[in-house]
């Protein structure tokens, strides 16, 4: 066992790093840039049951600090992702975290059955948090009955552990994480993008042609963190944390808080080598502040300001 | 795939908020085929978080040295117009797929239609056409005299045809108004600009053969996030990412 | 009447330019930079019945675009306000909107009831949204029903018209927005800051001693925007619309979105002048796209898109 | 009060991590009172919004020459580091009230006590006392020979007693392990460095005349969003603001 490994169920990973859903397709455009066998592990961009074209473009923006999306789940179909993307990342020999969504219950039921039956995903992340589609996403992840129904049911036909996935556009994290946890998912991923959107300010109108989209990036990390530390005091179920991260000093902070392993979405597109970078890094990092394994740094924060800490 | 550091050599304003940057370094060997693009970092910090795609104008192997033509409007091309000789340049590439060269006959003639900011790769697409025996005529078409660059250079490939919108240089019109006569003997087409002026220049081409270049915003670039996408009849996904299926396509391929 | 002025109700300005509460403290110190009178209107400090010294230090973090703070309404108290503060603002001869804060439905109807009733306050901005406090505060922000009954007895004694600010920390900014218009609200200003956190990775301990703070700057724009643009087209109230304005095509892309005035908060701390160089600017990028009265900028954005306006 | 652009004409590494700043600009002739601070913005956009509080260490009035030492340490810091010659720094000031020397008669002695970082701001002050008669005494306390700077020029001034904390220069310890002998003739005290050294010194000082100058971290740095208030006991409000009522306080007069 190495000093970066962290364990979490379903992922036993080398190391608490992973591309984020979305960011990083099917793996296959980044395996031309480096060996993805040096990450902790890989989430796939959502499936659906059916392929998706997804929303018209422009589908991006630039904020500043962070950009907009609103690809709109964008996918080839979860037969198809079984049949043509999972195998390519078989030689890796990682753990796949297999993100899921869908517009009805039926259709995230059904998409879990399919694709946690796969012996490539290690584990699932049900997607109740995307702000860019009409039907499903976000309308499941804003609300706690909605929320723990959902996962309840995912749970029942999913052979993988269920790693449920946040909307940030909430009044109450900690009730919607507690309200999943009683339904009975195994882990969280936390957060998702907010709700943004930008105007050309000459002619009034909206960048994306789907007027609002996703907001990521370095500007969105302090929600992440202040979310991330108030939800795992509160819950016992480990945390995949994500949200502006960008350099290893982020991945500590967001341990810190509480996170067991850490996501990084955005900033692949601004450096393609952000991840095997940051993991060359982490034990610079820790020497430096003299910690021996990097599980340790899961909940420094309140661990030291003596706050109740119910999980883990 | 590959990331650079290149070295600024010049970056000089050649017209109204147009660039030209040279740029130095081993990585310009890579980037032998034209219509391929960069995809830049303006920003010296997290700011400006997304990469600038530039196509690339020109390359001079021998001194590893390559030109991007940029117009300085928005937020991150007016800091990279800010940058001096000596700084190093973050980019990404060469990204996509260039032009393909091999349809081209040495008995044909090729017809490169470019609009505004589109014009620049046409100038090494050109260059390379006409080493390989092809005999080439341009289009170019600004918003007027002052909005207009690289036309001399251009006139040294081929015959050059300048429209602007105003009247001010060449034809009074768009690129389309002057397609017409270029037609008659049958040219390959290729053609760079925004999307309103493909779609024209696709219609005025009436079932020739031809290449057009799209654009469109981008995350990655390298075609992980689905950005880029255009919609497309001819293959069964349905679609085509710009970034890495393109930014080429043949005509009639995407739909517009 | 220029062609900058706006007019909402209680506040007659000549551009649509006012600094933000709690950043421009109660004026006197930016007095030392320039001419006031220059402004459109000024939103003083929140003012609590009795003074209060706040939260311990560090009160503020900085994050990428945006900043973190949690002052937690330090203020001399309302008579102190009115007696020693107010009174130095009269010679600029503009509007004072009066922000206002408490812990209970009583201190908010009390400092109301007392700050409206002088002459030299034109409207008062109720702050149900700051996150900083442990009782008051947003906690009215985040129900409807509370924010809606504070806000209807507020209006019963208040001598001025009645500005909602909200929280953005909620699931659905619209319903909140409805809520607080059936109950009576002149107008809302929006967006208070977005709750966020950030870690030393050393120590892993807070950089705030309030551990949380709140999120300001260029990095919660895209949310602001965002909040405004779909509020706006669902109540028919003016919205005084800030979050990370710092120049002036943020403030014409902020009105385009919706909003009638705006206010400026954050970026002030980087630059003192920003409030009279927007104004400045303002005409020529009016010139730029050919707009005459600035007032024809509000809701740009959805008059074009023909998306139903119910507003103005 | 001004927002100036200030000239780098020096910015050098003078010790680990140590960098001496040479700014000149008309603002500086404002720069008259030691203890006053600037108001550094150091990001070229947005990403890094904060300013950042910086003691003005030196001035020379006759060549508008304002010099900054400061610790790269965060991300602001360090990229001020990188600044080149020529390049402007956009600051805010002279902020705060300096340190008054109005209560200093030629006859008395001064102490001089600074930590770390806290260091910069006593070389003016040291030269200003100095000139006015007052003889006076450095304590300056570093962690290691490595970090210690400006040694010699303090020399120049006065007597100066350095202290590290791995005995690497001076004497082995903290600044207030040197203080005992010095306090002798009952010299006015000048204090800056964190809190807990200067509540150490004004626990040594027993009593003894002296102004302390305190550090918080800043948001507008000009009196406005109470960001960098410290508990008193002596004024009515119960507060004071460091960046506009400060950052030098008579010791006794803040809660430490
Ligand atoms: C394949 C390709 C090749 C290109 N080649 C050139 C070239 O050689 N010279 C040139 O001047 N321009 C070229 N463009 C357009 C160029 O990418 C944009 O003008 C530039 O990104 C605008 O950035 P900005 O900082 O000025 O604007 P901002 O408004 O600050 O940009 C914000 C975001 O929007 C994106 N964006 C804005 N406008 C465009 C646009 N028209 N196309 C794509 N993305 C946009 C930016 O990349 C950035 O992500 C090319 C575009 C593509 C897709
Ligand atoms: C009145 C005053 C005078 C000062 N004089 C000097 C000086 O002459 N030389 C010098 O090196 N330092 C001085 N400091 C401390 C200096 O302001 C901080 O070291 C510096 O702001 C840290 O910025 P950073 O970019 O390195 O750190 P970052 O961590 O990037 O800073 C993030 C934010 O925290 C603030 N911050 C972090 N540490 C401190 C601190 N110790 N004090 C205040 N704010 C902090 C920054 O200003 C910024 O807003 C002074 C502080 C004050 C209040
Ligand atoms: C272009 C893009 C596409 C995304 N697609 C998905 C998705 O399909 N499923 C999902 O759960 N999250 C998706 N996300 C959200 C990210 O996984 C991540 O939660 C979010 O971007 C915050 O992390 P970051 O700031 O590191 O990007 C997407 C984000 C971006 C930027
Ligand atoms: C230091 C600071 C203090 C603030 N104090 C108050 C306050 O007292 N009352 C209030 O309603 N909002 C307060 N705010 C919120 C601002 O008024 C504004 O809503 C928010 O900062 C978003 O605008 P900005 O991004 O332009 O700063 C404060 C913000 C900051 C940064
Ligand atoms: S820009 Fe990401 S797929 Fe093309
Ligand atoms: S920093 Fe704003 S009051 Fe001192």
């Amino acid at each position: 066992m190495s000093r970066l490994s962290v364990s979490l169920p379903g992922l036993n990973m080398k190391n608490p790093i992973l591309p984020a859903s979305g960011c990083f397709g099917f793996g296959k455009e980044y395996a031309k840039w480096y060996d993805l066998s040096l990450l902790g592990g890989i989430t796939i961009k959502a499936a659906t049951l059916e392929g998706r074209f997804g929303n018209p473009t422009p589908r991006v923006a630039e904020t500043e600090s962070g950009m907009l999306n609103a690809i709109g789940l964008q996918n080839p179909g979860v037969i198809n992702i079984l049949e043509n993307e999972l195998p390519a990342l078989e030689p890796y020999n990682i753990p796949i975290l297999a993100n899921i969504a869908g517009s009805t219950e039926e259709e995230y039921i059904e998409v879990t059955r399919q694709i946690s039956a796969s012996p490539l995903v290690s584990a699932v992340e049900l997607n109740i948090s995307c702000p860019n589609v009409k039907e499903g996403g976000i309308q499941f992840g804003t609300h706690y009955k909605s929320a723990a129904d959902l996962t309840r049911q995912v749970k029942q036909v999913s052979e993988k552990p269920v790693y449920v996935k946040l909307s940030p556009n909430v009044s109450n994290i900690v009730e919607m994480a507690q309200a999943v946890e009683a339904a009975g998912a195994d882990g969280l991923s936390m957060i998702n993008t907010l709700i943004g959107m930008k105007l050309d300010w000459r002619t009034g109108k909206p960048i994306l042609a789907n007027k609002t989209g996703g907001l990521s990036g370095p500007a969105i990390k302090p929600v992440a963190i202040r979310m991330i530390y108030e939800v795992s005091q509160k819950v016992s179920l480990p945390i995949i944390g994500m949200g502006g991260v960008s350099t290893a000093e982020d991945v500590l902070e967001m341990m810190s808080a509480g996170a067991s392993a850490v996501a990084v979405g955005t900033a692949n597109f601004v450096n393609p080598y952000v991840c095997p970078e940051i993991i060359e890094k982490l034990p610079d990092l820790l020497d430096e502040i003299g910690v021996r394994n990097i599980s340790e740094m899961t909940g420094r924060s309140f661990r030291q300001w003596k706050t109740p800490l119910s999980s883990r | 795939m590959k990331k650079h550091l290149l070295r600024i050599t010049s970056n000089t304003e050649i017209a109204r908020n147009i660039f030209e940057m040279k740029l130095t370094g081993s990585g310009v060997s890579l980037m032998t085929a034209p219509g391929q693009f960069l995809h830049v970092s303006v920003g010296k910090d997290s700011s400006n978080l997304l990469r600038r795609p530039l196509s690339i104008c020109d390359v001079d192997l021998d001194r590893e040295e390559a030109t991007l033509l940029y117009r300085a409007q928005g937020d991150g091309t007016k800091q990279l117009s800010q940058k001096n000789n000596g700084e190093m340049v973050d980019v990404l590439g060469p990204l996509g797929n260039g032009f393909n060269l091999d349809t081209v006959d040495q008995n044909k003639n090729a017809l490169l239609i470019g609009g505004g900011i589109g014009v620049p790769p046409l100038y090494y697409l050109g260059k390379q056409l006409k080493s390989s025996g092809v005999q080439v005529t341009f289009i170019l078409g600004y918003q007027s005299k002052e909005d207009s660059f690289y036309v001399e250079k251009f006139q040294e490939i081929g015959e050059t045809i300048v429209t602007t919108v105003d009247g001010s240089q060449g034809q009074k019109g768009f690129v389309t108004d002057a397609m017409e006569p270029c037609l008659e003997d049958e040219p390959v087409i290729y053609s760079v600009g925004p999307g309103v002026m493909l779609k024209a220049v696709e219609e005025r081409a009436g079932g020739l053969d031809g290449y057009l270049s799209l654009e469109e915003r981008m995350g990655c670039g390298i075609g992980a996030c689905f950005a880029c996408v255009c919609p497309t009849e001819t293959r069964q996904s349905g679609y085509v990412k710009i970034c890495s299926d393109g930014p080429v396509f043949k005509m009639g391929e995407v739909v517009l």
